[in-house]
Protein backbone atom coordinates (compact mmCIF):
# COMPACT_ATOMS: atom_id res chain seq x y z
CA UNK A 1 0.00 0.00 0.00
CA UNK A 2 0.83 3.66 -0.70
CA UNK A 3 1.30 5.49 2.47
CA UNK A 4 1.40 9.23 2.46
CA UNK A 5 3.79 10.66 5.43
CA UNK A 6 3.87 13.96 7.10
CA UNK A 7 7.34 14.82 9.10
CA UNK A 8 7.26 17.96 11.32
CA UNK A 9 9.45 19.77 13.20
CA UNK A 10 13.06 18.26 14.20
CA UNK A 11 12.01 15.15 12.04
CA UNK A 12 11.09 17.42 9.22
CA UNK A 13 14.70 18.79 9.56
CA UNK A 14 15.94 15.11 9.35
CA UNK A 15 14.48 13.42 6.33
CA UNK A 16 14.64 17.24 4.69
CA UNK A 17 11.17 17.26 3.82
CA UNK A 18 7.85 17.39 5.24
CA UNK A 19 5.80 15.15 3.41
CA UNK A 20 6.66 12.07 1.36
CA UNK A 21 4.93 8.85 0.06
CA UNK A 22 6.31 5.45 0.85
CA UNK A 23 5.57 1.94 -0.30
CA UNK A 24 4.44 -0.29 2.27
CA UNK A 25 3.53 -3.90 2.61
CA UNK A 26 3.75 -4.64 6.72
CA UNK A 27 1.18 -4.78 9.18
CA UNK A 28 1.71 -2.78 12.45
CA UNK A 29 3.35 1.01 13.32
CA UNK A 30 6.22 -1.25 14.68
CA UNK A 31 7.07 -2.35 10.99
CA UNK A 32 6.66 1.26 10.20
CA UNK A 33 9.17 2.60 12.45
CA UNK A 34 11.78 0.08 11.34
CA UNK A 35 10.79 0.94 7.99
CA UNK A 36 11.48 4.56 8.61
CA UNK A 37 14.77 3.84 10.37
CA UNK A 38 16.02 1.99 7.63
CA UNK A 39 15.26 4.83 5.39
CA UNK A 40 16.52 7.35 7.77
CA UNK A 41 18.88 6.27 10.14
CA UNK A 42 19.40 8.86 12.50
CA UNK A 43 15.63 8.57 13.40
CA UNK A 44 17.07 5.93 15.95
CA UNK A 45 18.44 7.88 18.41
CA UNK A 46 15.26 10.59 18.46
CA UNK A 47 12.33 10.37 20.21
CA UNK A 48 9.17 10.51 18.35
CA UNK A 49 5.70 9.59 18.33
CA UNK A 50 3.63 8.74 15.28
CA UNK A 51 -0.18 9.59 15.30
CA UNK A 52 -2.80 7.82 12.11
CA UNK A 53 -5.47 9.94 11.27
CA UNK A 54 -4.71 12.76 13.93
CA UNK A 55 -4.62 10.55 16.75
CA UNK A 56 -1.44 9.10 18.48
CA UNK A 57 -1.30 5.09 17.92
CA UNK A 58 0.63 2.92 20.05
CA UNK A 59 2.98 0.13 18.04
CA UNK A 60 1.01 -2.69 18.23
CA UNK A 61 -2.00 -0.57 16.14
CA UNK A 62 -2.77 -2.19 12.77
CA UNK A 63 -1.45 1.01 9.62
CA UNK A 64 -4.44 1.42 7.74
CA UNK A 65 -3.18 3.98 5.56
CA UNK A 66 -5.12 6.71 7.18
CA UNK A 67 -2.97 10.12 7.14
CA UNK A 68 0.34 9.50 9.16
CA UNK A 69 2.32 12.06 10.71
CA UNK A 70 5.74 11.26 12.69
CA UNK A 71 6.03 14.11 15.42
CA UNK A 72 8.47 14.92 17.37
CA UNK A 73 8.41 15.84 21.10
CA UNK A 74 5.63 18.40 21.81
CA UNK A 75 6.82 22.21 22.50
CA UNK A 76 3.50 24.12 22.08
CA UNK A 77 2.74 27.37 24.23
CA UNK B 1 -20.62 28.59 24.67
CA UNK B 2 -19.33 25.36 23.26
CA UNK B 3 -19.42 24.83 19.46
CA UNK B 4 -19.03 22.04 17.88
CA UNK B 5 -16.97 22.55 15.37
CA UNK B 6 -12.79 22.87 15.42
CA UNK B 7 -11.70 26.76 15.14
CA UNK B 8 -8.61 27.54 13.58
CA UNK B 9 -6.53 28.88 17.11
CA UNK B 10 -3.43 29.18 14.78
CA UNK B 11 -2.56 33.00 13.97
CA UNK B 12 0.57 33.80 11.94
CA UNK B 13 3.35 35.67 14.40
CA UNK B 14 3.09 37.66 17.40
CA UNK B 15 -0.10 37.40 19.45
CA UNK B 16 -0.38 41.83 20.40
CA UNK B 17 -1.26 43.41 23.67
CA UNK B 18 -3.81 45.40 21.48
CA UNK B 19 -5.54 42.30 20.48
CA UNK B 20 -5.66 40.94 24.02
CA UNK B 21 -6.84 44.30 25.34
CA UNK B 22 -9.81 44.19 22.22
CA UNK B 23 -10.91 40.58 23.16
CA UNK B 24 -11.28 41.73 27.38
CA UNK B 25 -13.27 44.52 25.45
CA UNK B 26 -15.40 42.26 23.88
CA UNK B 27 -16.59 40.10 26.94
CA UNK B 28 -17.55 43.78 28.35
CA UNK B 29 -21.29 42.84 27.49
CA UNK B 30 -21.76 39.73 29.17
CA UNK B 31 -23.04 40.65 32.44
CA UNK B 32 -23.25 37.24 34.06
CA UNK B 33 -19.03 36.96 34.18
CA UNK B 34 -17.62 38.02 37.41
CA UNK B 35 -13.36 36.47 36.58
CA UNK B 36 -11.29 36.17 33.93
CA UNK B 37 -8.28 34.54 34.06
CA UNK B 38 -6.02 35.05 31.16
CA UNK B 39 -2.73 33.36 30.57
CA UNK B 40 0.22 34.53 28.19
CA UNK B 41 3.08 32.56 27.06
CA UNK B 42 5.81 35.22 26.40
CA UNK B 43 9.51 34.19 24.37
CA UNK B 44 12.40 34.51 26.97
CA UNK B 45 15.78 35.45 25.94
CA UNK B 46 17.06 32.40 27.38
CA UNK B 47 20.80 31.51 27.84
CA UNK B 48 21.49 27.97 26.78
CA UNK B 49 25.41 27.37 26.85
CA UNK B 50 26.03 30.22 26.30
CA UNK B 51 24.13 31.79 23.51
CA UNK B 52 20.76 33.31 23.39
CA UNK B 53 17.37 32.51 22.33
CA UNK B 54 16.41 34.86 19.99
CA UNK B 55 13.33 34.27 18.83
CA UNK B 56 10.77 31.10 18.44
CA UNK B 57 10.07 29.86 15.39
CA UNK B 58 6.43 27.55 15.65
CA UNK B 59 5.74 25.15 12.97
CA UNK B 60 2.20 23.24 13.79
CA UNK B 61 0.58 19.87 12.56
CA UNK B 62 -2.16 21.92 11.98
CA UNK B 63 -5.03 19.90 11.28
CA UNK B 64 -4.41 17.62 14.44
CA UNK B 65 -3.43 20.60 16.64
CA UNK B 66 -7.22 22.09 15.76
CA UNK B 67 -8.93 19.09 16.76
CA UNK B 68 -6.81 18.56 19.64
CA UNK B 69 -7.90 22.24 20.97
CA UNK B 70 -10.97 21.74 20.02
CA UNK B 71 -11.16 18.28 22.42
CA UNK B 72 -9.57 20.19 24.85
CA UNK B 73 -12.34 23.41 24.94
CA UNK B 74 -14.98 20.31 25.30
CA UNK B 75 -13.29 18.43 28.13
CA UNK B 76 -13.12 22.18 29.81
CA UNK B 77 -16.61 23.04 29.52
CA UNK B 78 -17.31 19.71 30.78
CA UNK B 79 -15.31 20.38 33.97
CA UNK B 80 -15.98 23.14 34.93
CA UNK B 81 -18.60 26.28 35.09
CA UNK B 82 -17.33 28.73 32.16
CA UNK B 83 -18.98 31.42 30.26
CA UNK B 84 -16.86 31.33 27.51
CA UNK B 85 -13.05 30.20 26.54
CA UNK B 86 -10.35 31.16 23.70
CA UNK B 87 -7.08 29.77 22.98
CA UNK B 88 -5.15 31.51 20.26
CA UNK B 89 -1.33 29.90 20.06
CA UNK B 90 0.79 31.76 17.16
CA UNK B 91 2.49 30.12 13.93
CA UNK B 92 6.34 31.32 12.88
CA UNK B 93 8.22 33.68 14.16
CA UNK B 94 7.82 35.16 17.73
CA UNK B 95 10.45 37.23 19.15
CA UNK B 96 11.93 37.47 22.50
CA UNK B 97 9.51 39.71 24.76
CA UNK B 98 6.49 38.75 22.15
CA UNK B 99 3.55 36.65 23.08
CA UNK B 100 2.98 33.11 21.21
CA UNK B 101 0.42 31.96 23.64
CA UNK B 102 -3.10 33.60 24.80
CA UNK B 103 -5.66 31.50 26.82
CA UNK B 104 -8.62 33.38 28.04
CA UNK B 105 -11.55 31.80 30.50
CA UNK B 106 -14.35 33.74 31.99
CA UNK B 107 -16.79 32.30 34.56
CA UNK B 108 -19.05 33.41 37.06
CA UNK B 109 -16.95 32.38 40.10
CA UNK B 110 -13.67 33.20 40.35
CA UNK B 111 -12.78 29.48 42.15
CA UNK B 112 -13.68 27.94 38.53
CA UNK B 113 -11.61 30.50 36.47
CA UNK B 114 -7.96 29.18 38.54
CA UNK B 115 -9.04 25.46 38.36
CA UNK B 116 -9.98 25.66 34.55
CA UNK B 117 -7.12 28.11 33.31
CA UNK B 118 -4.63 25.94 34.47
CA UNK B 119 -6.32 22.68 33.09
CA UNK B 120 -6.31 23.85 29.78
CA UNK B 121 -2.47 25.30 29.63
CA UNK B 122 -1.06 22.09 31.02
CA UNK B 123 -2.91 19.56 28.15
CA UNK B 124 -1.72 22.49 25.46
CA UNK B 125 1.13 21.96 26.54
CA UNK B 126 0.84 18.11 26.41
CA UNK B 127 -1.31 17.43 23.53
CA UNK B 128 -1.37 19.98 20.89
CA UNK B 129 1.11 19.22 18.29
CA UNK B 130 3.19 22.19 17.86
CA UNK B 131 6.86 22.93 17.70
CA UNK B 132 9.22 25.39 18.42
CA UNK B 133 12.44 26.13 17.13
CA UNK B 134 14.72 28.05 19.59
CA UNK B 135 16.69 30.56 17.16
CA UNK B 136 19.79 31.98 19.06
CA UNK B 137 21.38 35.44 18.34
CA UNK B 138 24.43 33.56 15.94
CA UNK B 139 21.03 31.89 13.82
CA UNK B 140 21.60 28.81 14.86
CA UNK B 141 18.57 26.65 16.54
CA UNK B 142 17.99 23.80 18.50
CA UNK B 143 14.46 22.29 19.15
CA UNK B 144 12.08 23.10 22.46
CA UNK B 145 11.12 20.48 24.25
CA UNK B 146 7.92 21.17 27.22
CA UNK B 147 8.45 20.32 30.87
CA UNK C 1 10.91 43.59 41.69
CA UNK C 2 9.67 44.13 44.99
CA UNK C 3 9.52 47.93 46.47
CA UNK C 4 9.51 48.45 49.82
CA UNK C 5 7.11 51.72 50.20
CA UNK C 6 3.24 50.50 50.00
CA UNK C 7 2.34 51.77 46.48
CA UNK C 8 -1.30 53.23 46.04
CA UNK C 9 -3.40 50.66 44.42
CA UNK C 10 -6.35 52.28 43.75
CA UNK C 11 -7.80 53.57 40.95
CA UNK C 12 -10.76 55.96 40.57
CA UNK C 13 -13.75 54.35 38.54
CA UNK C 14 -13.53 50.81 36.24
CA UNK C 15 -10.48 49.42 35.04
CA UNK C 16 -10.66 49.48 31.21
CA UNK C 17 -9.53 47.29 28.51
CA UNK C 18 -6.97 49.83 27.01
CA UNK C 19 -4.69 50.17 30.56
CA UNK C 20 -4.68 46.27 30.69
CA UNK C 21 -3.37 45.94 26.94
CA UNK C 22 -0.87 48.64 27.54
CA UNK C 23 0.25 46.85 31.29
CA UNK C 24 1.04 44.15 28.91
CA UNK C 25 2.70 45.57 27.02
CA UNK C 26 5.21 47.15 29.41
CA UNK C 27 6.13 43.71 29.96
CA UNK C 28 7.40 42.77 26.75
CA UNK C 29 10.64 44.49 27.24
CA UNK C 30 11.25 42.32 30.22
CA UNK C 31 13.16 39.11 28.19
CA UNK C 32 13.67 36.76 31.50
CA UNK C 33 9.26 36.45 31.40
CA UNK C 34 7.82 33.03 29.94
CA UNK C 35 4.34 33.03 31.64
CA UNK C 36 1.89 36.16 32.87
CA UNK C 37 -0.86 35.09 34.33
CA UNK C 38 -3.83 38.23 34.93
CA UNK C 39 -6.97 38.12 36.91
CA UNK C 40 -9.70 40.19 36.20
CA UNK C 41 -12.64 41.09 38.67
CA UNK C 42 -15.92 42.22 36.52
CA UNK C 43 -18.78 43.14 37.59
CA UNK C 44 -21.77 41.14 37.45
CA UNK C 45 -25.40 41.92 36.77
CA UNK C 46 -26.74 39.36 39.60
CA UNK C 47 -30.23 38.70 40.43
CA UNK C 48 -30.53 39.26 43.69
CA UNK C 49 -34.72 38.48 44.64
CA UNK C 50 -35.79 40.29 41.59
CA UNK C 51 -33.73 43.05 41.74
CA UNK C 52 -30.57 43.03 39.18
CA UNK C 53 -27.09 45.11 40.29
CA UNK C 54 -26.76 47.73 37.74
CA UNK C 55 -23.11 48.97 39.44
CA UNK C 56 -21.15 48.26 42.20
CA UNK C 57 -19.77 51.53 44.37
CA UNK C 58 -16.16 50.97 46.41
CA UNK C 59 -15.11 52.57 48.98
CA UNK C 60 -12.04 51.33 50.84
CA UNK C 61 -10.08 52.11 54.51
CA UNK C 62 -7.54 53.66 51.64
CA UNK C 63 -4.39 53.74 53.89
CA UNK C 64 -4.71 50.16 55.50
CA UNK C 65 -6.13 48.49 52.61
CA UNK C 66 -2.51 49.74 50.67
CA UNK C 67 -0.91 48.35 53.38
CA UNK C 68 -2.30 45.45 53.36
CA UNK C 69 -1.67 44.96 49.82
CA UNK C 70 1.59 46.41 50.06
CA UNK C 71 2.27 42.89 52.71
CA UNK C 72 0.22 40.55 50.33
CA UNK C 73 2.82 42.02 47.74
CA UNK C 74 6.21 41.24 49.64
CA UNK C 75 4.70 37.81 50.88
CA UNK C 76 3.92 36.19 47.55
CA UNK C 77 7.63 37.46 46.10
CA UNK C 78 8.76 35.53 49.15
CA UNK C 79 6.61 32.45 48.23
CA UNK C 80 7.03 32.41 44.67
CA UNK C 81 9.39 32.94 42.14
CA UNK C 82 7.68 36.17 40.34
CA UNK C 83 9.82 38.97 37.77
CA UNK C 84 6.45 41.52 38.83
CA UNK C 85 3.09 41.73 40.10
CA UNK C 86 0.89 44.89 39.82
CA UNK C 87 -2.35 44.86 41.79
CA UNK C 88 -5.04 47.71 40.88
CA UNK C 89 -8.60 48.15 42.28
CA UNK C 90 -11.05 50.54 41.44
CA UNK C 91 -12.85 52.86 43.67
CA UNK C 92 -15.85 54.42 43.12
CA UNK C 93 -18.84 53.30 40.53
CA UNK C 94 -18.17 50.51 38.70
CA UNK C 95 -20.94 49.66 35.97
CA UNK C 96 -22.08 45.82 35.45
CA UNK C 97 -19.51 44.33 32.99
CA UNK C 98 -16.57 46.77 33.97
CA UNK C 99 -13.34 45.75 35.62
CA UNK C 100 -12.68 46.52 39.31
CA UNK C 101 -10.29 44.08 39.55
CA UNK C 102 -6.63 43.36 38.11
CA UNK C 103 -3.60 41.60 39.27
CA UNK C 104 -1.18 40.94 37.49
CA UNK C 105 1.95 38.41 37.71
CA UNK C 106 4.94 37.28 35.83
CA UNK C 107 7.58 34.54 35.89
CA UNK C 108 10.57 32.98 33.83
CA UNK C 109 8.03 29.73 34.49
CA UNK C 110 4.51 28.78 34.13
CA UNK C 111 3.84 26.57 37.09
CA UNK C 112 4.87 29.51 39.49
CA UNK C 113 2.08 32.20 38.29
CA UNK C 114 -0.74 30.18 38.57
CA UNK C 115 0.09 29.43 41.79
CA UNK C 116 0.88 32.93 43.06
CA UNK C 117 -1.82 34.79 41.31
CA UNK C 118 -4.49 32.81 42.60
CA UNK C 119 -2.69 33.21 46.36
CA UNK C 120 -2.67 36.79 45.57
CA UNK C 121 -6.48 37.37 44.69
CA UNK C 122 -7.52 34.94 48.06
CA UNK C 123 -5.15 37.26 49.89
CA UNK C 124 -7.07 40.24 48.38
CA UNK C 125 -10.51 39.08 49.25
CA UNK C 126 -9.78 38.40 52.66
CA UNK C 127 -7.34 40.93 53.89
CA UNK C 128 -8.30 44.15 51.93
CA UNK C 129 -10.58 46.46 53.89
CA UNK C 130 -12.47 47.34 50.61
CA UNK C 131 -16.64 47.08 50.64
CA UNK C 132 -18.79 46.94 47.79
CA UNK C 133 -22.15 48.76 47.84
CA UNK C 134 -24.39 46.63 45.34
CA UNK C 135 -26.32 49.09 43.45
CA UNK C 136 -29.69 47.85 41.83
CA UNK C 137 -31.60 49.27 38.73
CA UNK C 138 -33.97 51.23 41.18
CA UNK C 139 -31.71 52.33 42.68
CA UNK C 140 -32.11 50.45 46.08
CA UNK C 141 -28.92 49.20 47.31
CA UNK C 142 -27.46 46.07 49.39
CA UNK C 143 -23.67 45.78 50.88
CA UNK C 144 -21.85 43.21 49.24
CA UNK C 145 -19.48 40.23 51.14
CA UNK C 146 -17.18 38.28 49.99
CA UNK C 147 -17.85 34.63 49.56
CA UNK D 1 -8.92 60.17 76.09
CA UNK D 2 -10.42 61.29 73.11
CA UNK D 3 -10.37 58.58 70.29
CA UNK D 4 -10.75 59.59 66.55
CA UNK D 5 -12.87 56.65 64.94
CA UNK D 6 -13.33 55.89 61.32
CA UNK D 7 -16.12 54.12 60.22
CA UNK D 8 -16.71 52.55 56.66
CA UNK D 9 -19.51 50.83 54.02
CA UNK D 10 -22.57 49.68 55.76
CA UNK D 11 -21.05 50.75 59.56
CA UNK D 12 -20.98 54.50 58.02
CA UNK D 13 -24.47 54.11 56.64
CA UNK D 14 -25.52 53.09 59.96
CA UNK D 15 -23.57 55.81 62.17
CA UNK D 16 -24.47 58.21 59.22
CA UNK D 17 -21.10 59.40 59.33
CA UNK D 18 -17.56 58.68 58.29
CA UNK D 19 -15.40 59.76 61.35
CA UNK D 20 -16.13 61.18 64.65
CA UNK D 21 -14.14 61.67 68.31
CA UNK D 22 -15.60 59.81 70.86
CA UNK D 23 -14.14 60.24 74.52
CA UNK D 24 -13.15 57.00 75.93
CA UNK D 25 -12.15 56.14 79.46
CA UNK D 26 -11.95 52.33 79.40
CA UNK D 27 -9.38 49.77 78.38
CA UNK D 28 -9.95 47.64 76.33
CA UNK D 29 -11.12 46.86 72.51
CA UNK D 30 -14.26 45.04 73.93
CA UNK D 31 -15.11 47.92 76.05
CA UNK D 32 -14.85 50.42 73.06
CA UNK D 33 -17.08 47.76 71.28
CA UNK D 34 -19.38 48.37 74.50
CA UNK D 35 -19.50 52.38 73.99
CA UNK D 36 -20.04 51.75 69.97
CA UNK D 37 -23.28 49.65 70.60
CA UNK D 38 -24.50 51.80 73.47
CA UNK D 39 -24.27 54.89 70.97
CA UNK D 40 -25.62 52.52 68.06
CA UNK D 41 -27.65 49.85 68.85
CA UNK D 42 -27.93 48.53 65.53
CA UNK D 43 -24.17 47.92 65.25
CA UNK D 44 -25.33 45.19 68.23
CA UNK D 45 -26.53 43.26 64.80
CA UNK D 46 -24.02 43.36 62.52
CA UNK D 47 -20.84 41.96 61.84
CA UNK D 48 -17.88 44.32 61.99
CA UNK D 49 -13.96 43.89 63.19
CA UNK D 50 -12.01 46.81 64.37
CA UNK D 51 -8.67 48.30 63.24
CA UNK D 52 -6.23 49.96 65.59
CA UNK D 53 -3.30 52.01 63.78
CA UNK D 54 -4.37 49.94 60.21
CA UNK D 55 -3.88 46.25 62.05
CA UNK D 56 -7.61 44.06 62.95
CA UNK D 57 -7.11 43.77 66.76
CA UNK D 58 -8.88 40.90 69.05
CA UNK D 59 -11.37 41.95 71.63
CA UNK D 60 -8.81 42.00 74.24
CA UNK D 61 -6.44 44.38 72.96
CA UNK D 62 -5.57 47.37 74.71
CA UNK D 63 -6.88 50.84 73.19
CA UNK D 64 -3.75 52.52 72.31
CA UNK D 65 -5.18 55.76 71.14
CA UNK D 66 -3.78 55.10 67.41
CA UNK D 67 -6.15 55.17 64.21
CA UNK D 68 -9.32 53.18 65.18
CA UNK D 69 -11.70 51.47 62.23
CA UNK D 70 -14.94 49.86 62.34
CA UNK D 71 -14.87 47.89 59.27
CA UNK D 72 -17.85 45.63 58.15
CA UNK D 73 -17.16 42.42 56.04
CA UNK D 74 -14.53 43.10 53.64
CA UNK D 75 -15.90 42.64 49.43
CA UNK D 76 -13.14 44.01 47.63
CA UNK D 77 -12.52 42.52 44.08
Amino acid sequence: MQLNIKYFGLIAELTTCNEETLEFSEATIADLKEVLVEKYPELKTKDFQIAQNKEIVSSNAIVSGEEIAILPPFSGG
Amino acid sequence: MSDKKPKNVFVEGPITSEFIGNSIAKHQTKTSIGAHNIFLGQVRADDIEGKVVSAIDYTAYEDMANEKFHEIREATFDKFNLTCMHIYHSLGKVKVGEICLFVFVSSPRRKEVFKALEYVVEEIKAKAPVFGKEIFEDETHQWKENT
